[in-house]
């Protein structure tokens, strides 16, 4: 490696500048028994990343349950994927764009939504749903209106085009998030079990082809310090880091790589997605325990003068890296050349476990013209040159970053925090008797409980007729076509509740998607999580990060719900203020027969309203206490799991039975909420009384206690539902009737349908439209 | 005050991929052009804008620029006042 | 008889295989026609379905027009065959010059996924011939671009052949005049912004689409009779 | 043969509506600008065409733009060869 030794690293410290610590780079020597080059020094950089390696989290992620029968791949693959029966599997995958979105909302969102696809459609699977749980700051703030608008316009944009709907999501407001808002995407595909693939470079002598986009200086970030020439600090501002999404090229390649797949043409397949093609390269030999050889010559590039750290690190959108026995080169070309993309073929797996780059390693058979014209692709890929590698590491070694066991310490004020119970400020605040009408239409206008209409509406969420129940659904319910199963979605997680007790929080998490599921007539199948948190350097962080792991963890063990996947984003801070652990539980649930429409959380007039579940005092952390009342402190709800599990098994029985004519979980703002949005979609009020032991009226209204769900039954089932809710131990008890156009709890509130309406549906669009 | 015509041209920053560029380009030779390259898709904003002189004309588009006509970020403009 | 549709595809269509899927609910037989391909291949009606064809870069529609396909849709619809263009399909026959008109942007520039109520207004057309005049039908529009312009001359054209198909009960997005829909002068080529797939089955909401869907395809059997 | 830069601005024909430019200026005020009028956003395509000289490569361009580039029913163009 004569040429290696020549570019040895100066004395100038620059693994520090791309983000490595001493002994990471020392780890580095020791692991090539040399010094590495810039080329190999950039890779380990970005491969060594957190976001690359999980160095912080893994530790922790092993706590979570992932085994069960119909679990086909579990964490660590593109995506999730299970077996729903009948030959058909379904891949999920959640992830956070939360920092490019901060940066440049529009393309940040857009091109999250365009990595979760490839995740998924990189498995074999066609990816027919998208969701999209978001957090910003308040949207008095200006700034935060224009990075929501952005956002949701760059989901809408990308996700329309592309074809994949976005059948539902969350948007949620706290100051918490002003200076990071949280962009996360979960995506969904089907796929028939034989199409299943996984990234894996199997079988020397095959071939690596780069598929898609050309290759350019996007997203660069840490490795652009060695991409300029001369090291000065300073010249990486003059890259563009921010990515620029193509639909309409990733439509193509979705349609090419499930042709691909169909025709058996790959034996693997991988997205490039952070670290470019070093890591997609690296991964999928490492996974076969092969070796690759890439030649960064053969990179389409669409800027002149692009040096091979660039060429490898680049995070250009919409590629795909296939593994191709050299037989099936030329039909995969001719495939590619049918739907215009871009085929090359950039790398050769090999029997040597090292990942080596080349500048100029193969024969260019067919010129591959300048970008943007392609087809373009060679017949043949023979190898012409002897000058050694520019980079020769053992290719494990890259996909093995460091490991941290990183300080954990609860934060101090905790104990404090815990201890400022709002109940008691509240209960003085709002005696019995007193009329809480206001209180209702304040919460109705909060935008994280108003209607979410003004984003879904930019949202295709029909494509593929299989939304059943979308947007304004409690779960999103997709019919699987050619069989009578259905697919039921949520994602939730409440920030606020974590703050006040991580463990309590990871818990609530994943019971609010698994009730929303439940709701729906369905049984969770499967999780994904996507764990958004502040430094992993705090130490508070890292006690929140693992006592949300294990809450979650618990959750899923006793609902049985295995983990398939997950995305760990760290470094979320407004300022130095970290912001509020943030896990979002994505659950999947199965509906085994779906003749008719679901019940919608809405009400229907003269039916009977009954509530299931224990209603509790439960108001740290609530809409109510902090948000209208700015009271944070306290406890969140209680998050009893085994009563969780009887309530969500008792409610999916109804619904499935037809029992119940409307269904809808006690969420953010509490029951009166919940019956207010229930009478909103039925366009009927009510009148119900609610008196329970321990609880003022105004506490039965909007504390948001984890397992309560409202129904609104046929008065001639009342009794049977009654009678079910006993047989599981679930407390029911009948409160009211639906009927009339106010919405009335006897001696605490009683408000105009046509005003809850209005206050509910015009908040976001009335703020949105706000010039100043 | 008197008025001026201001033109602006919002293109996309060098280096920043140009999908829709991109694909008329592609889309060319099929309809028999076949020697046209480089091409890019940008934007235009006409405006008319009362201001003292020409100085501050431009100086408040260019500010209507950074602030709401082009995304810094990834745009470049140009100004032409008359 | 059997009667055969043909769903035309162009790279970036999103669809195609959605109005194939209804079609066939129906009891209708459709196939894909490639947009490379010069040829028809003999079906006796054509959907150009919706999606975003190259993208929608440049403008809605520019680009698919140029596919060799549109020139044998062109030929099918002089030649008195039913063609029906559905959102992104209603903008590519507009940029075919098959019908009068432009689709510009949404009046609130922002896209619409929504279900709005459409009344129908004629039925001598390839898509309403089993409706009934005054009928409101609930369909979902799906759109960015559904803002149908056109000059003076060319609305009083349409308004006086009676080519105005559809039009929207409560304007979602500008269009003038309502339009949500129109017809060339035989009615055998039809192009509207709602989605008549996305309303074929109550278990999605609705099948109110199902009364065009259906009268596409008698309008294709009528042509298939014909020509036997 | 010779490379010509063709520079097209695309803009609505007069009478067609401009919902984006109404938009911004409906937005400008807000900010600031109660002195700015007649916004019109038009699209500009930048190119480069081999042709043996200027008036073919214009010929050429002005050919895409009533193909191509702009739609005759709303829009208006013009090209700069450079
Ligand atoms: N960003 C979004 N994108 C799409 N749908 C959304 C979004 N935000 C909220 N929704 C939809 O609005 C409805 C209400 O959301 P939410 O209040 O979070 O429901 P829940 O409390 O049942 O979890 C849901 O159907 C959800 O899918
Ligand atoms: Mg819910």
């Amino acid at each position: 490696m004569a040429e290696a030794q020549s570019e040895a690293i100066p004395e100038d410290p620059l693994h520090r500048k791309l983000g490595m610590t001493d002994d990471e780079l020392a780890a580095v020597v020791d692991e090539l028994g040399r010094e590495p080059t810039h080329l190999e020094l950039a890779m380990y950089s970005v491969m060594w990343s957190e976001h690359c390696s999980y160095k912080s989290s893994r530790a922790y992620l092993s706590r979570f349950p992932t085994e069960a029968p119909w679990v086909l791949v579990g964490p660590g693959e593109g995506a999730g994927v299970i077996d729903i029966g009948d030959g058909l599997a379904v891949a999920v995958r959640i992830e956070s764009h939360n920092h490019p979105s901060a940066v440049e909302p529009y393309q940040g969102a857009a091109t999250g939504v365009g990595g979760i696809i490839r995740d998924v459609f990189s498995m074999g699977a066609r990816p027919i749903a998208l969701m999209d749980p978001l957090r910003f700051g308040s949207l008095d703030d200006a700034r935060t209106r224009y990075l929501f608008e952005g956002v949701v316009s760059g989901i809408s944009g990308y996700g329309n085009s592309v074809g994949v709907p976005t059948v539902g999501g969350e948007a949620v407001f706290d100051d918490t998030y002003r200076g990071n808002p949280l962009v996360n995407v979960f995506c969904l595909g089907i796929l028939p079990i034989e199409r299943l693939v996984l990234a894996r470079a199997e079988g020397p002598g095959n071939l690596a082809v780069l598929l898609g986009s050309s290759t350019g200086r996007d997203g660069i970030g840490g490795a652009s310090v060695l991409a300029s020439a001369s090291f000065e600090a300073g010249d990486e501002a003059k890259r563009p880091s921010v990515q620029v999404g193509d639909p309409f090229e990733e439509k193509r390649l979705i349609e090419a790589c499930l042709e691909l797949l169909d025709a058996k043409l790959a034996v693997g397949v991988q997205d490039l997605g952070a670290a470019g093609l070093s890591c997609a390269a690296s991964e999928t030999a490492a996974k076969a325990g092969a070796g690759m050889d890439v030649d960064v010559a053969r990179v389409s590039k669409r800027e002149p003068g692009m040096n091979a750290v660039e060429a490898l690190t680049s995070e250009s959108q919409e590629r795909m890296l296939a593994i191709v026995e050299p037989e099936n080169l030329a039909a995969v070309l001719a495939l590619a050349r049918r739907w215009e993309i871009r085929a090359t073929v950039v790398g050769r797996v090999t029997d040597t476990a090292r990942f080596r780059v080349y500048d100029g390693l193969f024969d260019a058979i067919g010129v591959p013209g300048e970008n943007p014209r392609p087809p373009i692709g060679d017949e043949a890929a023979p190898v012409t040159s002897d000058a050694p590698p520019i980079a020769d590491v053992p290719v494990e070694s890259l996909g093995d970053g460091p490991l941290y066991h990183r300080p954990v310490a609860r934060p101090a004020a905790q104990d404090t925090l815990q201890a400022a119970d709002p109940g008691p400020q509240l209960r003085d605040k709002f005696p019995v008797g007193s009329d809480l009408s206001g209180e209702l239409l304040a919460l109705l206008a909060t935008p994280t409980i108003a209607d979410k209409s003004w984003v879904s509406r930019q949202y295709d969420h029909q494509l593929f007729l299989n939304t059943v129940a979308g947007p304004g659904a409690d779960a999103a319910v997709l019919r699987v076509k050619g069989t009578e199963k259905a697919l039921a979605l949520s994602t939730d997680g409440k920030g606020r509740f974590c703050r006040l007790d991580p463990r309590t929080g990871g818990r609530l998490a994943v019971l609010e998607a698994a009730r929303n599921v439940a709701c729906s007539g369905a049984r969770p199948l499967a999780l994904v999580n996507c764990l958004n948190f502040g430094s992993p350097e705090h130490a508070e962080v890292m006690w929140q990060f693992s006592e949300v792991v294990e809450g979650m963890s618990e959750a899923c063990e006793a609902l049985d719900i295995p983990v398939i996947g997950g995305n760990v984003s760290f470094y979320n801070a407004s300022g130095d203020d970290d912001i509020h652990p943030t896990p979002v539980a994505g659950v999947i649930g199965l509906i085994d027969e779906l003749r008719d429409r679901p019940p919608a959380p809405a009400l229907r007039a003269a039916d009977d309203i009954v509530v299931l579940g224990d209603l509790r005092p439960d108001l740290g952390g609530s809409e109510w206490a902090a948000v209208v009342h700015g009271l944070d402190g306290g406890m969140p709800p209680l998050a009893d799991l085994g009563r969780a599990g009887a309530l969500h098994e008792l409610v999916s029985t109804l619904v499935r039975e037809r029992s119940v004519t409307g269904v809808h979980d006690v969420s953010d703002g509490g029951l009166a909420v919940a019956l207010a949005e229930m009478a909103i979609a039925g366009d009927v009020g009510f009148k119900v009384e609610l008196h329970y032991d321990g609880c003022t009226p105004a506490e039965a209204c909007f504390a948001e206690p984890a397992s309560v769900v409202v129904c609104c039954v046929d008065p001639k089932e009342t009794a049977a539902v009654c009678g079910e809710a006993a047989a599981a131990g679930v407390p029911a008890r009948v409160v009211g009737t639906a009927g009339g156009d106010r919405l009335i709890v006897k001696g605490a509130l009683d408000v105009a349908l046509a005003d809850a309406t209005h206050a509910w549906r015009d908040a976001i669009p009335a703020l949105m439209s706000r010039e100043t | 005050m008197p008025a001026f015509n201001a033109h602006v041209e919002v293109t996309h920053r060098p280096g920043i991929a140009d999908p829709a560029g991109a694909t008329v380009e592609r889309a060319l030779p099929a309809l028999g052009y076949t020697n046209v390259a480089q091409v890019h898709i940008g934007k235009t904003i006409r405006l008319v804008v009362d201001a003292p002189d020409a100085q501050s004309a431009r100086t408040q588009v260019e500010e209507m620029c950074e602030r709401l006509l082009a995304n810094p970020v990834i745009e470049a403009y140009e100004v032409v006042i008359s | 008889m059997t009667v055969r549709i043909g769903v035309v595809q162009f790279p970036g269509t999103n669809c195609e295989l959605d109005v194939q899927f209804a079609i066939e609910h129906l009891g209708g037989e459709a196939e894909l026609l490639w947009h490379g391909d010069d040829t028809t291949r003999g079906v006796d009606a054509i959907v150009v379905p919706g999606g975003f064809a190259h993208g929608d870069y440049l403008r809605t529609g520019a680009i698919a027009r140029f596919s060799p396909v549109m020139r044998a849709v062109g030929e099918h619809a002089r030649a008195g065959g039913p063609v029906v263009g559905i959102c992104n399909g209603f903008q590519v026959l507009c940029e075919a010059h098959l019908l009068p008109g432009a689709l510009q942007k949404n009046a609130g520039l922002k896209f619409l996924c929504q279900t709005v109520d459409l009344r129908v207004e004629t039925t001598s057309t390839a898509l309403t011939n089993l409706a009934r005049v005054g009928d409101v039908l609930r369909i979902p529009i799906n759109h960015f671009e559904g803002n149908f312009v056109c000059d003076e001359r060319a609305l009083a054209e349409l308004r006086a052949e009676n080519r105005i198909v559809v039009r929207y009960v409560d304007n979602p997005n500008g269009s003038l005049d309502d339009i949500a829909g129109i017809c060339n002068a035989e009615g055998n080529v039809v192009g509207l912004m709602p989605h008549p797939e996305r309303a074929s089955d109550a278990l999605l909401g609705s099948d109110d689409g199902v009364v065009l869907l259906k009268s596409l395809i008698a309008a294709a059997t009528t042509r298939a009779t014909m020509l036997v």
